[in-house]
């Protein structure tokens, strides 16, 4: 049980499993998983499908996260990845050619990784203090998204492009397939190969890296730009899934669901550490939330106050120094120790 | 009060050359919409050969303010903005009327005490709600049973979001068979749109009609409705306001049932206007745009000739 | 120094030579020798302080000024000093709001919460002034105080990291709103709506309200606080090291929910004159605001990771951060998107401007 | 005056303290003994209200006291330097001694006043430095002063000082110490922890040993032999450290005789270290001497690349260039063990393991990962060499006591295998016996052929084991002489202080 509970991961999963349970309290059907039109529907189905772009964020916001820095530019990149993607295939005369929604997205990832780029470079070759350097981006990119899109919304019919986000590969969302591989892909490269270790090392003492001989700046470069990868591919996702891609409104606000998720997840934001595993049950508790909003009707002019309520509940019973209190205070009389190591 | 220096010679030609000077604060780009709108006074500018003065406060009433208070510096012949808020604006409108500086609100309305400003042109959101609840009071009017609506808001806070609301359920309310059963905030997007119908559809079991505050929710909620193995249109009657390109598709190909124009279409009638406050000329204080709603058929009739 | 300390050296070493061997004998004079060609180095320390610590501040002075000749260049309008006076009267609540941002970042914290607050201070403003008038002013501040320190609380008790903990304090916030009223509230109260809009002349021309005066206030009591109290070294310490400052037996608890407190009441403050500004509540007010205090307060010179900079800095940045703005109206043809892009732009010049002329010599060059 | 009995504290896996008791009479100076590990930092910070013990009490002037933070310590008059420097680098030398307690008038702080008296307080310790400088333009050496100056100052009834000599210079602690007896005889209780038995001699009036976490007793400083109390800390009876002799003529003159490891020329930064020349070769153990802030650390910094120089070339095994990065240096088969454990060597975050490959992991680069059974293999090995404990790679090497850490970061450099290795301060805050094992290790690194640059505070210890020793002075090296038999530390102070003319 100690070891358990001792897990970094216990805490994420056991209010992500809360949290769906609470649902199936006001609507029963929740739980249920059914096959319409040939594909799996159902509202744990939602969470995955809806949740596929945020998880990848956050993914990437991990990996810089874990360097100590912060990516606020994941928003506009995924509104000009989507943007530059739509309005080439929207310029095309066949709109359904694979080959034209190939180089789309070739061109839209190609371009989402310079914006990483110039994240990376600005904070480890100009030394920007990263809030900072991604805010330049967050600020003009959304500019950029608009200025693709001319400020209107561009409406795509194409149904290569569609699998992306919004369609099914066997029964199965493709957009949840592509969130599995890319977070498979992260794991191993991250923990099969001494990566996680020198980002962890250069996020948790930056001159002792050095001193060691770790290229941090390489790092730094590559953790932006990853993060813009897989901000570029929600972007994709997210216009795909509506069909249309929204320079205005597209990932707006989405870094802060993404640096929460990472977060919850179990990761600091001082560096160091981090969890992949914890970021996706982050972004899967974020996601359910917002589902059960919806579904349980909370009023739309207290759901930011419901919203502040959960956070923090889940915040506070993530803290080890939280528990630590509250565990004492049930419990003035001095416990066995073994019990007395379990808040800790 | 430019403290004497440099009176804006650079700036633009203003009454020197014989152009007239508008300065035009937009609220911001947030969607599409706003984008024909801005077009549309910048197009219709350059064809009235008015020499146009943009800015855009990004959703900001500070820099909105800030932008009437530049233009009344600057000064400029005319003023007109489309204001974030309907409150809080007597200050700035004060002065411009010290500085004789006439004033036209377009596309939303103020709260501000009516002798401050010269004219209002532009939509009534409270009526939008209203034809959409007419059209439903009539759709329904044999229903026996209850009827069950859910409705996608508008941002929490905004004033079509608001108004909209009131009017339409104001209006259904004369009828007790018609139920708002959800009603959940969409952020006038498609993205936010489907993934909340997606949602609402799971708790609820029986929907009759859909009203959605603005098209693109709307379309969002018509992929979602697909996606459970429902027809948009048919099992579920939808509702919307704006009238955009995308809508009007939908509604001619009967994905939607309804929906109430909201023009951003006022360039050439602002300019007009313009011309006159510049002149000195008086002016209606309240000019409603040319606006109407859609049934399917007369979408389709109309779809061709749609600019926005 | 008055006394060289070479000859403090000397007379203190005598004195305490009670057990001098001769090796410490050897030693003292060989340290004495080192301290008269110390006196050369100590002047050489005193300088690269004064470059190093100061430089970001000086730089971005320089910055703004560059900007204003170049503004003043090419639209003549722009060079008034009204334009000057229209910054602070324009970004007197960002000013604020700024400052109580100075002093969680010093502290190596963050605080989400300030746009939220400062939508939330005008809300209750909009709604309090016409039932209890002169009192909203207390009131406010009271609920913005608590705020930041129910989330300093939260922050140093339980844990917390400050960016999500202000990311809940930014949903409370927002979302009490809106539990106020859904709706738009309009303030016609004198308190807001007239007392200070009373433009006060000043010579050539030109006036200011009495905002500006609350906000350098404000500015001046930051100032003081933060140089001249133990509770402002003691912000610096904590973001200087927060372990030693505990360990150091300073009140690290009390200090850093203090920030928090700090920074909340600002807030409260920033919404008031942000109410005077707008003349209304409405819960959509003042998003993302909390970004641009950041930026304010990047860009005046003060670090993210906590224990150095200067609110004269932070005010530097308000300055500059609005006189992008006012630029950008000015120039008043360029479309909305581009004028994001522009911002940025200039955002980024001026950034990698700061940080290129103050890092020219950093150790990691 | 204090008493401590009973004092228990566990740490997720280890128990620190078992039933300790302690007690502290006024007037005294008193040792707290132990290996590293032993407990020593624990009962100190238990005391502090750092942590807070799991049973025990404490007991001031006979009436018993809870101390919840180090506040609260202080108040009660107990003023503490802990074992790493915990200072606020951001500010200026005055503030650290005074802040929280600086001078007001009128609400607000007096900041002449408080750098005046700044100035007065650093001058009883003979320290030439500005007040209003920024601590962190000193070196590690000079904030423990620092960190001292503010104790010495605040305190009351009760000064603790854990390993306050660990980077001073004997000059220093003979001024530490004359402090410390003035006020031991005003009646100042005052606790002291050091490696070295020396200095403990010297000092102290009683003792306190301590043995992995618990008491082994309490002796009379005068009626204890050295042989005795490392006994008493070791459990085992004390080789003794002689066996290491300076080398003989003909093995440094065969040595000398090789290509060099490491050639520097001119090799200089400004306000660092003037230019200076030095070859390293293989098998040689080149030590270097001098004064706090003589110029030893930014020398080696230098000669890694960890800064980067202004002048000189340095050739590391073939051609010569400036070493730009510590990644060039590292590739050429240099190491640097940096004197500031904790803020440029070790990552606290990080697993002792984890900490131990990194280097070698950095080296090979990201795509070349050590496997899981190899890396184990080589963490269990330097583990078990270094006697690291606790002996578990799994656990975070901030919980480590100080010298345990140390050992890490050799451990970490060793795996890689050098050429050239260049230790500042290996020995800071290492127990004894561990501390002759590493002067063996180093000895046998360099029979072995490995080139060491070795950097210690104790002239006694660069004698016991350098070839040659390189003597600084002022940001220079002033004279190279050869590790000849009649080279004492008296001699080497000679030199420090007038030069090799004499
Ligand atoms: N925060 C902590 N968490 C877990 N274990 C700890 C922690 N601090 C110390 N320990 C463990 O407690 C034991 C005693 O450590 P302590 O620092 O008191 O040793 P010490 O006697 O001061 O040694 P040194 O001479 O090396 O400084 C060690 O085994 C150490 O690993
Ligand atoms: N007593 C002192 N007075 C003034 N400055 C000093 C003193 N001691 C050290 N410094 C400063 O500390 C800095 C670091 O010097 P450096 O680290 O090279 O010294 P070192 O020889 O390695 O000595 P140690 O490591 O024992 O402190 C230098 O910038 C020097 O100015
Ligand atoms: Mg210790
Ligand atoms: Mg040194």
């Amino acid at each position: 049980m100690t070891a358990i509970t001792k897990h970094r991961l216990f805490w994420p999963a056991a209010i992500l499993a809360v949290m769906l349970l609470a649902n199936l309290i006001f609507t029963p059907t929740f739980f249920r998983i059914e096959l319409k039109n040939g594909h799996l529907y159902g509202s744990l189905i939602d969470i995955l499908l809806y949740g596929a772009p945020l998880i990848l964020i956050a993914l990437g916001m991990t990996m810089v996260i874990a360097t100590g820095g912060i990516d606020l530019s994941v928003g506009a990149t995924v509104a000009i990845s989507g943007a530059l993607a739509c309005s080439i295939i929207a310029d095309q005369p066949d709109q359904e050619a694979v080959g034209g929604v190939l180089t789309a997205v070739a061109l839209a990832l190609g371009l989402s990784l310079v914006l990483g780029l110039w994240n990376g470079l600005l904070v480890a070759r100009v030394g920007i203090q990263p809030i900072i350097a991604t805010l330049i981006l967050m600020v003009a990119g959304r500019g950029v998204a608009q200025l693709i899109t001319d400020g209107q919304i561009i409406t795509i019919n194409s149904a290569p492009y569609e699998l992306i986000g919004g369609d099914y590969l066997f029964g199965f969302p493709f957009a949840v397939l592509i969130a599995v591989v890319v977070f498979t892909g992260t794991a191993v490269l991250t923990r099969r190969t001494a990566l996680g270790l020198l980002l962890e090392a250069v996020g948790g003492n930056a001159e002792a890296s050095r001193l060691v001989g770790i290229r941090a700046r390489r790092l730094l470069v590559l953790a932006y730009v990853f993060s813009a990868f897989c901000a570029g591919i929600a972007g994709l996702m997210i216009s795909s899934n509506i069909r249309a891609a929204d320079g205005n409104n597209a990932g707006l606000w989405i870094e802060l669901d993404a640096i929460l998720a990472v977060v919850i997840g179990g990761t600091s934001l001082m560096g160091g550490r981090f969890s992949l595993a914890g970021t996706v049950l982050g972004a899967l508790i974020i996601q359910t939330l917002s589902t059960t909003i919806y579904t349980t009707g909370v009023p739309p002019q207290v759901t930011l106050v419901f919203k502040a309520v959960v956070v923090t509940a889940v915040c506070l019973i993530q803290s080890p120094a939280f528990r630590a209190k509250a565990f004492r205070r049930r419990r003035p009389s001095a416990p066995a120790p073994a019990e007395a190591e379990v808040p800790a | 009060a430019c403290g004497g220096g440099g009176e804006d010679t650079a700036s633009g030609g203003e009454a020197g050359s014989g152009k007239i000077v508008l300065g035009f604060s937009q609220v911001g780009s947030e969607s599409g919409w706003r984008a024909a709108n801005t077009k549309s006074v910048k197009d219709s500018a350059a064809t009235a050969g008015i020499d146009l003065k943009f800015s855009d406060a990004q959703q900001k009433q500070e820099n909105q303010i800030a932008s009437i208070r530049s233009y009344i510096q600057q000064k400029v012949d005319v003023i007109a903005f489309s204001p974030v808020v309907v409150t809080g604006w007597d200050a700035v409108l004060k002065e411009a009327q010290a500085a004789k500086i006439p004033v036209i609100l377009t596309d939303r309305a103020v709260d501000s005490d009516a002798s401050l400003y010269a004219t209002f042109i532009g939509s009534d959101f409270v009526k939008e709600g209203e034809e959409v609840g007419k059209w439903a009071l009539e759709e329904f009017k044999s229903a026996t049973g209850p009827v069950n609506i859910v409705q996608l808001e508008g941002t929490v806070g905004s004033a079509p979001a608001i108004d909209r609301k009131k009017g339409f359920e104001a209006t259904i309310a004369s009828n007790p068979n018609l139920k708002v059963i959800a009603s959940q905030s969409g952020d006038f997007t498609r993205a936010k749109g489907k993934e909340v119908m997606q949602a609402l559809l799971q708790a609820n079991p029986k929907i009759d009609l859909l009203f959605a505050h603005n098209d693109d929710m709307g379309l969002g909620a018509i992929e979602a409705i697909k996606a459970a193995g429902l027809k948009p249109g048919t099992d579920i009657k939808i509702a919307t306001i704006d009238a955009v390109k995308d809508g009007m598709t939908a509604l001619a190909a009967n994905e939607i049932n309804f929906i109430a124009e909201c023009s951003p279409l006022l360039g050439e009638q602002l300019m007009e206007l313009t011309k006159k406050a510049a002149a000195g000329e008086p002016l209606e204080k309240r000019i409603v745009t040319k606006e109407t709603t859609f049934t399917p058929q007369q979408a389709a009739e109309v779809l061709s000739t749609r600019q926005y | 120094m008055k006394r060289s300390p070479r000859e403090t050296g000397h007379i203190q070493g005598r004195d305490e030579a009670m057990v001098a061997s001769e090796q410490e004998v050897l030693a003292m004079d060989a340290r004495e020798e080192r301290s008269v060609r110390g006196r050369g180095r100590l002047t050489a320390i005193l300088e690269a302080r004064l470059r190093r610590e100061y430089l970001p501040v000086l730089v971005t002075l320089a910055l703004f000024v560059v900007l204003f000749g170049t503004g003043s260049a090419i639209y003549p309008a722009f060079g008034s000093g009204q334009v000057i006076i229209d910054l602070f009267i324009d970004n007197g609540f960002l000013l604020v709001a700024a400052i109580g941002m100075t002093f969680v970042l010093l502290t190596g914290g963050i605080d989400l919460s300030v746009g939220a607050v400062i939508a939330l201070s005008a809300m209750l403003s909009a709604s309090l002034v016409e039932h209890v008038g002169l009192a909203t002013i207390p009131i406010v501040l009271a609920v913005g105080a608590t705020l930041g320190f129910l989330m300093g609380y939260v922050i140093h008790h339980f844990e917390i990291q400050p960016f999500i903990a202000t990311l809940a304090g930014m949903f409370l916030a927002r979302g009490l709103c809106f539990v106020i009223s859904i709706d738009q509230i309009s303030i016609k109260h004198p308190l807001f709506a007239e007392w200070p809009h009373i433009p006060i002349q000043l010579p050539g021309d030109m006036f200011v309200k009495p905002t500006v005066f609350v906000a350098l206030a404000v500015l001046g009591l930051a100032f003081w606080t933060l140089h001249y109290t133990r509770f402002g070294r003691g912000i610096y310490a904590i973001g200087g090291n927060e372990q030693s400052a505990l360990l150091m037996g300073l009140p690290v608890a009390r200090t850093k929910i203090g920030a928090y407190v700090v920074s909340g009441t600002c807030s409260a403050l920033a919404g008031m004159l942000f109410a005077t500004y707008t003349l209304s509540g409405t819960g959509v007010h003042a998003v993302g605001m909390e970004l641009d205090a950041i930026a304010a307060v990047v860009i005046g010179g003060t670090l993210l990771t906590g224990g150095s900079g200067y609110v004269l800095g932070t005010l530097l940045g308000v300055l500059l951060l609005g006189s992008i703005q006012t630029l950008i109206r000015f120039e008043g043809t360029l479309s909305s998107w581009w004028i994001k892009i522009v911002t940025g732009a200039l955002l980024f010049v001026f950034i990698v401007l700061q940080r290129a002329i103050s890092s020219k010599r950093s150790p990691d060059g | 005056m204090l008493r401590m009995t009973g004092i228990t504290k566990d740490f997720p896996g280890v128990r620190a303290l078992n039933g300790v008791d302690f007690r502290l009479l006024p007037g005294e100076v008193h040792a707290l003994m132990g290996e590293n590990g032993a407990g020593k930092s624990t009962l100190i910070k238990v005391l502090t209200g750092v942590h807070s013990a799991d049973s025990g009490e404490v007991r001031l002037d006979g009436a018993p006291l809870t101390i919840g933070s180090p506040k609260q310590a202080q108040a009660a008059g107990i003023s503490t330097v802990y074992q790493e420097v915990n200072l606020c680098p951001n500010l200026t030398v005055a503030e650290n001694v005074f802040i929280g307690r600086e001078p007001y008038r009128l609400g607000r702080i007096r900041w002449k006043e408080t750098r005046r008296r700044a100035a007065e307080l650093l001058a009883r310790f003979q320290l030439d430095i500005d007040p209003a400088a920024p601590l962190a333009s000193y070196s590690l050496a000079v904030q423990q002063l620092v960190a001292i100056v503010r104790a010495v100052d605040i305190s009351a009834k009760v000064l603790v000082l854990d390993e306050p000599t660990s980077s001073l210079d004997r000059d220093e602690v003979e001024r530490l110490f004359t402090v410390m007896r003035r006020l031991r005889d005003d009646g100042v209780a005052v606790l002291f922890v050091s490696h070295f038995l020396d200095q403990v001699f010297d000092i102290s009036d009683r003792m306190t040993v301590l043995r992995n976490g618990r008491l082994v007793g309490e002796f009379e400083t005068r009626a204890l032999s050295r042989v005795e109390l490392v006994g008493h800390m070791t459990g085992r009876v004390l080789r003794t450290l002689e066996e290491l002799h300076a080398p003989r003529e003909d093995v440094r003159e065969a040595i000398a005789s090789r290509e060099p490891v490491l050639a520097a020329r001119g090799l200089g930064r400004k306000g660092g270290i003037a230019p200076f020349d030095l070859d390293v070769h293989p098998g040689e153990v080149v030590g270097f001497a001098g004064l706090l802030g003589s110029g030893r650390t930014e020398a080696a910094r230098l000669m890694f690349g960890a800064d980067g120089a202004d002048s000189g070339t340095v050739r590391v095994g073939g051609s010569a260039s400036a070493l730009r990065t510590p990644g060039a240096a590292i590739g050429r088969g240099v190491a640097f063990c940096p004197e500031d454990r904790k803020t440029e060597g070790l990552i606290e975050e990080l697993t002792v393991g984890e900490n131990i490959v990194l280097a070698l992991q950095a080296a090979r680069g990201w795509l070349r990962p050590l496997s899981p059974a190899r890396r184990a293999e080589l963490v269990g090995k330097y583990i078990t060499a270094l006697s690291i404990s606790p002996a578990d790679p799994d656990i975070p090497a901030r919980n480590l006591s100080g010298g345990n850490q140390q050992k890490v970061l050799l451990a970490r450099w060793l795996i890689t295998q050098p050429r050239l290795l260049i230790l500042d301060e290996p020995t800071r805050g290492v127990d004894v016996g561990a501390k002759a094992e590493i002067q063996k290790l180093v000895v046998s690194l360099a029979g072995d052929g490995m080139g060491v640059v070795f950097i210690s505070a104790e002239l006694e210890e660069v004698l016991r084991i350098s070839h040659k020793i390189e003597v600084l002075r002022d940001r220079a090296v002033i004279a190279e002489i050869a590790n000849e038999a009649d080279v004492t530390p008296e001699r080497l102070l000679e030199i420090i202080a007038n030069g090799v003319a004499s």
